[in-house]
């Protein structure tokens, strides 16, 4: 398969940055996802690896061939676009027959690959039907079956779940997952939905304003954000983040109540704010964990809002405004409106970060 | 509310993105040559117009010159002729005539063309009858159409799409095979050689425009701002004054334009059912041309005072002008 | 604040039946959402309350009398609809003041600058009085839309998917709120929506619409635990769930061309049919060292908070959801049970079997 | 006229205003009555005249003779002459126009510094009146100081043709007015479907090697030809009723070398005899062929905008 490198590549558009310099190596068959909100450069980014997009400064290098300037036909590549791109006067079969028949591959071979991978992806049904006739999800499958059948050195794809109705979405996520594991074809993946990212990525390049913000597994990504974008961005909703004062091992809320530091933190936090200071504590609302008796350690709120998920209760605590953070609870939890509670936090997902640099503050020891 | 951390990025969100394929030396080199064909074939396109320019500015004795001259002393002859009657003069007259102190400019410009102004011609009185049968049947057909527009956007009438084709093969027909009729009933009426008779008959001919364009326009607000207002305590008339207007006034505004454009553009109507009262320009012009042998510089400022109003309004209404020659059928 | 009843409502466009007797009751100060898919009538239902549509057939009961004949205006009602929601020719003050102004009020100006002043404190718009409606972004343009009805004072709220062209942090940020708001105002609210996260988590009752037909109408608990058909049963819940046949012989039952087979409780299954369809939320399926049943894990997709995890028995694959990350390895053997009081039955045609 | 608002009708307790139903009504009328007055009843009454044998100058009464009019017509070679001169006039210049005004829009579809310009000024000509660009193009086609022959033998200007005084030029000489004003018409529906194709499809065909003559065939042509058709149509339709250019050009001269049907129904009607019966039955010869080409034409314009 392939392994691509992007050395020092960078997009401008006149004065302003669409991508500013990165370095980033897709290994063979790994599935890397590149996810960040909407106008973040992700998609240019793909589109800069794909050819479609010329590069402004740096060098991208395919299975070590530099291939920067070179036309996205030559570069062996498959590109399935959000909105499928499908030919629209053309059936089924042949637009997956397509680029084969471009690279004058002999009819016989033409037909057994289209057969092949029609098969794999069981629109065997849908063969002779014009694109515009089919569902979201089953243009989807063609798309896919197009760029399946050139058997390429990488899949780039470009939200491919974007444009599916709802209930298409979970099915095709899983669908492609299985699909890169029987094929395991280096792919590169671009979407502005972090479930989708957790769910499907290998590794994770979380991007936004033109920089990577931090490449990482899931769960590094979700457990030890690098910034606090980051932090913000993964989870639905995302990390709990308060801004307070620490100062001797403890986190002091913007209303008081004071909050004794895991052990371990302590070392960290002494160093990075040099004994005191202005901190931001993060934690997971899975981290949380309401209280019924008064026991040590615990943090002072009114119940906001409270709603049901379906498997589980969501609180939204007000810890002082403007803070209000939500803490995840199981079903049958029932609070008021207003009603006073105080919750306490799992020491093993507590995190801290630099106000101003907004940079994750790391432990030594892990 | 939890607090939220201000994004940073770029503040213009990048939009504009350049495909490979058209970066590539070759492509480049094939989008200039493309780009100056065009405008070669533009600049072709326009010679009749700038030598008709040329030609109402350029002086009596120098019209017939061969090869035609390019550059020359622009002089108003033409344009003065076109609006005035006069008179040749014989040269003792000329140069009698010449040392009369109290000349107008006007008399002194015919003076070199060896001329005497007698009066006001026909011709400018014709420009006015354009001037205010275009405006009076553009106000008519623009009001009713933009009523009717509404209705048929708004609300789906039984029948509607046969009501609209109906409204838009009348704009079809031949006007000669309309005005045999009309000319008979007008004649009858007392309306021949009338322009209230022509101002109806222009209306009539650019509502079936006016209300197939207004339609286009109309369909694009979204419906949701009336109903919105008609939930917050609006009538259904007062909706479509308050929110609908404001939002439809660059439609507006086009419509009126075009339907200028073509009632100002009219020959044939204004040809068989106006004489001399009514007259417009159109079916004047031609006459002009067979009473004068060579004043082609009259000729020429004739057509050109004609064209210039034109030639602005189609630039100012650039962007519409697709919609307008389609009957606001496509509006990409 | 008015209690709004639906009595046998029905609508058609031209061959098509938007709403099949529809007959439904929100409580004064109520918040209850319309949860279905796209086309199934929700905006429908909500157009004809407000009186932009003409039903067919049934009443509509604002406090117990008809407004069948009443135009929108006299209804009263405020309706925030999914986009175009603002007036784009007036500024967000103009747009705020708009309905105060409308003939049937007769506010004096003075009265109207006050009140608006007071929604936009309360929605923290104040800054956005001046601006242009054009300039805003999604979140604000939401907001303003939100104050415009609040500042009348309404009889009712009608809110045609408002959130759901906002990303998905802002979402999440204006549903919190939204709720804070309806709570303290305790305004009567009928709420549409296609997102079945924001129907679980806002609603005090969901009515859940399908092609026109209400289908159940109860607490979010009811529809999520007892959903009374596979279509209501797999629209609520992330990741969706597992409906597969089943079939029962005596005590056991066993989901077919699967290796499943579950013992049940006695006396626990005898209402069954021989064949039906037998419903698992993911949640409900326990992957333990101890559990009866055995499978081959196809595939993981850790979502941080939890873990789903595609566990293949036989030709049929069951999901489950582990909290947290997970330590199973793709194509590993693993066993697994499941809730025994927590399954769904369903017949045929899929309605629940009680 | 029933008509049933798609909004509420029923009138509300207090009728403070006009329900839906009555403002339509009040909205759509004054519409309707202008156009059956001026065009449904002149046609009902022409279609009478096309019976009798009535002139507009003759003070008597209207006689009537059956089809002796409409058989007459068909019977006259120059009723097929003309009829011929605006069938060849038609595809002379539509096909032209097709041709040019495709080429122009492949032209100018790439965006370039000042094409907005451009675009716009090859549009000005079909905007200006017919008979006015003929009354000019007579001046530039005058043999002697006209540009026209200059330009075309700038070498010996002396050896100048006067394209208006033979047949065959002076059609040719229409033609090519013709052309000139309504390419542009062509190239602006053109553009419009070219700029129609989203760009993900070439793209797509670029990581596939199509070549571009694939992507011309299979993606560019499919997209334009049915605006294409309706540019072809609506300019079909115009030919066939066209009267302005050929009066401020030709005035259907030399002899009746460029006269149209239109130029013979306004001799036949409005000068000489005015024999307004027999005027009458050639009207509706020629009405009953363009509406049955319009009829075509604007169900396709309605089938296009449904798209």
């Amino acid at each position: 398969m392939a392994t691509i490198e992007l050395i020092q590549v960078e997009k401008k558009f006149g004065a302003n940055y669409a991508v500013k310099p990165m370095d980033l190596t897709i290994r063979d068959g790994e599935f890397l996802v590149l996810l960040g909100p909407s106008g973040c450069g992700k998609t240019t980014t793909l589109r800069m690896i794909s050819g479609l997009e010329s590069v402004t400064a740096g060098c991208i290098k395919l299975n070590g061939r530099d291939v920067t300037w070179i036309h996205p036909s030559q570069r062996d590549i498959a590109f399935v676009f959000q909105f499928f791109a499908l030919y629209p006067h053309m059936t089924v079969r042949d637009n997956i027959a397509f680029p084969l028949q471009a690279q004058q591959v002999p009819r016989a071979e033409v037909n057994r690959r289209v057969d092949e991978v029609v098969k794999l992806l069981q629109i065997e049904h849908l063969l002779n039907s014009r694109p515009g006739a089919l569902s979201s999800g089953d243009q989807q499958r063609v798309s896919l079956a197009r760029a399946l059948v050139r058997r390429p050195a990488a899949f780039l794809m470009d939200e491919p779940l974007g444009a599916l109705d709802a209930d298409y979405r979970e099915t095709m996520r899983a669908e492609i997952k299985r699909l890169h594991i029987d094929q395991h074809a280096t792919s590169v993946y671009v979407t502005h939905d972090q479930i989708e990212a957790m769910a499907m990525g290998d590794r994770i390049v979380v991007m936004s304003a033109a920089m990577v913000q931090q490449v990482g597994t899931p769960a590094e990504v979700y457990y030890d954000p690098a910034n606090l974008f980051v932090a913000r961005f993964i989870g639905s909703p995302g990390m709990n983040l308060i801004r307070g004062q620490y100062e001797q091992g403890q986190f002091i809320f913007p209303r008081g109540d004071r909050y004794t530091v895991p052990a371990n933190w302590r070392p960290a936090l002494d160093k990075a704010l040099n004994g005191a200071g202005e901190v931001i504590l993060g934690f997971r609302p899975e981290s949380g964990k309401v209280e019924v008796q008064q026991t040590d350690n615990l943090i002072k709120a009114e119940v906001y809002a409270s709603d049901m998920h379906g498997g589980f209760s969501m609180l939204h605590l007000d810890v002082g405004a403007p803070n209000v953070v939500h803490i995840r609870a199981n079903r049958d939890t029932d609070f008021l409106m207003g009603e006073r509670v105080h919750f306490g936090l799992d020491p093993a997902m507590v995190r801290f970060f630099h106000p101003q640099s907004e940079l994750a503050i790391r432990r030594e020891e892990n | 509310m939890t607090t939220t951390f201000e994004q940073t990025g770029p503040r213009t969100p990048v939009v504009e993105s350049i495909r490979v394929d058209k970066l590539s030396p070759r492509s480049r080199l094939a989008g200039r040559a493309r780009a100056i064909i065009a405008t070669v074939l533009a600049l072709i396109s326009l010679i009749p117009v700038f030598w008709i320019i040329r030609t109402a500015f350029i002086p009596l004795n120098e019209v017939t010159a061969i090869p035609p001259k390019i550059i020359f002393t622009p002089s108003l002859e033409g344009l003065v002729g076109l609006l005035t009657d006069d008179r040749i003069l014989s040269e003792s007259a000329l140069a009698a005539k010449r040392n009369d102190p109290n000349l107008s400019f006007v008399d002194r410009v015919m003076l070199n063309a060896g001329r005497e102004v007698v009066g006001s011609s026909p011709y400018a009185s014709q420009l006015v009858n354009s001037v205010v049968i275009a405006g009076a049947s553009t106000i008519l057909s623009v009001f009713f159409g933009l009523l009717s527009a509404y209705a048929f956007s708004r609300f789906n009438i039984p029948g509607a799409g046969d009501l609209l084709f109906f409204i838009l093969s009348t704009r079809m027909l031949p006007p000669v095979v309309v005005t045999i009729p009309i000319f008979l009933m007008y004649r009858s009426l007392g309306l021949h050689d009338t322009h209230i008779g022509l101002i109806l008959l222009y209306t009539v001919f650019n509502l079936s425009f006016s209300v197939w364009l207004l339609k286009g326009f109309i369909d694009e607000i979204p419906r949701e701002y009336e109903e919105a207002a008609l939930v917050d305590g609006y009538t259904r008339l007062q909706a479509f004054r308050k929110i609908v207007l404001p939002q439809a006034l660059t439609g507006i505004a086009a419509t009126t334009v075009f339907c200028l454009i073509f009632a100002w553009n009219e020959y044939a109507f204004a040809l068989m059912l106006t004489s001399q009262n009514a007259r417009t320009a159109p079916p004047a012009i031609p006459s002009i041309l067979g009473s004068g042998g060579i004043e082609w510089n009259t000729i020429a400022s004739g057509v050109l005072i004609f064209l210039i109003p034109v030639v602005i309004v189609t630039f100012a209404l650039r962007k519409y002008l697709l919609r307008g020659v389609t009957f606001g059928a496509i509006r990409k | 604040m008015a209690e709004i009843v639906l009595q046998n409502i029905t609508k058609k466009f031209s061959h098509v039946v938007a709403l099949n007797d529809v007959s439904l009751c929100v409580r004064s100060g109520e918040f209850m959402v319309l949860l279905g898919p796209t086309g199934a009538g929700k905006t429908t239902t909500l157009r004809v309350i407000a009186g932009l549509e003409k039903q067919d057939e049934g009443q509509i009961l604002f406090d117990g009398n008809d407004v069948s004949t009443h135009t929108p205006a006299d209804r009263d009602v405020a309706f925030v609809f999914q986009q175009y929601s603002l007036y784009p020719t007036m500024s967000v003050y103009d747009n705020l003041a708009f309905p105060l102004r409308s003939p049937l009020r007769k506010m004096a100006e003075a009265d109207i600058k006050a009140r608006v002043q007071q929604v936009a404190e309360l929605l923290r718009i104040t800054h956005l009085l001046e601006r242009k409606t054009a300039r805003l972004s999604g979140g604000e343009m939401q907001r303003v839309s939100i104050g415009r009805a609040i500042v009348r004072r309404p009889r009712a709220f009608l809110m045609d998917e408002p959130l759901s062209n906002l990303d998905a942090k802002l979402r999440e940020a204006l549903r919190i709120e939204l709720k804070h708001i309806q709570k303290t105002q305790s305004s009567t609210t009928l709420f549409v929506t296609h997102d079945q996260i924001e129907a679980l988590t806002m609603a005090d009752r969901i009515g859940v619409l399908f092609e026109g037909k209400l289908i159940q109408v109860g607490t979010p608990t009811d529809i999520y635990d007892r959903p009374t058909t596979t279509f209501v049963a797999q629209l609520v819940g992330t990741p969706r769930i597992n409906l597969h046949k089943a079939s029962r012989d005596n005590g056991t039952l066993h989901i077919m061309n699967s290796e499943v087979s579950l013992p049940m409780p006695p006396d626990t299954t005898a209402h069954l049919p021989p064949t039906f369809t037998l419903g698992i939320r993911p949640e409900d399926v326990k992957i333990t060292p101890t559990g009866a049943l055995a499978g081959q894990v196809v595939l993981i997709e850790p979502l941080g908070v939890e873990t789903v995890v595609h566990i293949r028995a036989g030709h049929q694959t069951l999901l489950s959801v582990v909290p947290g990350m997970t330590t199973l390895k793709l194509h590993e053997e693993v066993r697994f049970d499941v809730e025994r009081e927590r399954l769904h039955f369903f017949n045929s045609d899929g309605a629940r079997i009680l | 006229m029933a008509v049933t608002a798609q909004a509420l009708s029923s009138s509300a307790p207090r009728r403070r205003h006009m329900s839906d139903a009555s403002l339509v009504r009040l909205f759509i009328i004054p519409t309707l009555i202008l156009l059956i007055l001026w065009n449904v009843f002149p046609l009902f009454y022409s279609l009478y005249l096309s019976f009798t044998n009535y002139s507009a100058i003759a003070n008597k009464a209207p006689e009537w003779v059956g089809f002796a009019n409409y058989t007459a017509i068909l019977s006259r070679p120059s009723f097929w002459n003309s009829f011929i001169t605006t069938g060849v006039y038609a595809i002379l210049s539509v096909s032209l126009q097709t041709v040019l005004g495709f080429g122009l829009a492949l032209l100018l579809r790439q965006k370039f510094w000042g094409s907005g310009i451009i675009t716009t000024m090859t549009l000005v000509p079909m905007m200006l009146s017919p008979v006015v660009v003929g009354m000019f193009w007579k001046l530039i086609y005058n043999p002697s100081y006209g540009i026209f022959n200059y330009l075309l033998n700038p070498l010996d200007p002396r050896a100048a043709t006067d394209m208006l005084r033979f047949p065959n030029t002076a059609m040719l000489a229409v033609v090519i007015v013709d052309v000139w004003m309504w390419t542009p018409f062509v190239m602006l529906l053109c553009l419009s479907g070219l700029s129609a194709i989203p760009d993900y499809l070439y793209e797509a065909a670029a990581i596939d090697r199509a070549s571009a003559w694939f992507q011309f065939r299979r993606i560019t042509l499919p997209q334009v030809a049915p605006l294409l058709m309706i540019a072809i149509l609506f300019r079909t339709i115009e030919a066939l009723k066209s009267f302005d250019l050929m009066m401020g050009l030709t005035g259907g001269g030399p002899g009746n070398a460029t006269e149209t049907v239109s130029i013979q129904l306004y001799r036949l009607a409005f000068q000489g005899q005015f024999a307004t019966g027999r005027a009458s039955a050639l009207a509706y010869i020629v009405l009953i062929i363009v509406i049955s080409i319009s009829n075509v034409y604007i169900r396709y314009l309605n089938r296009l905008r449904g798209e």
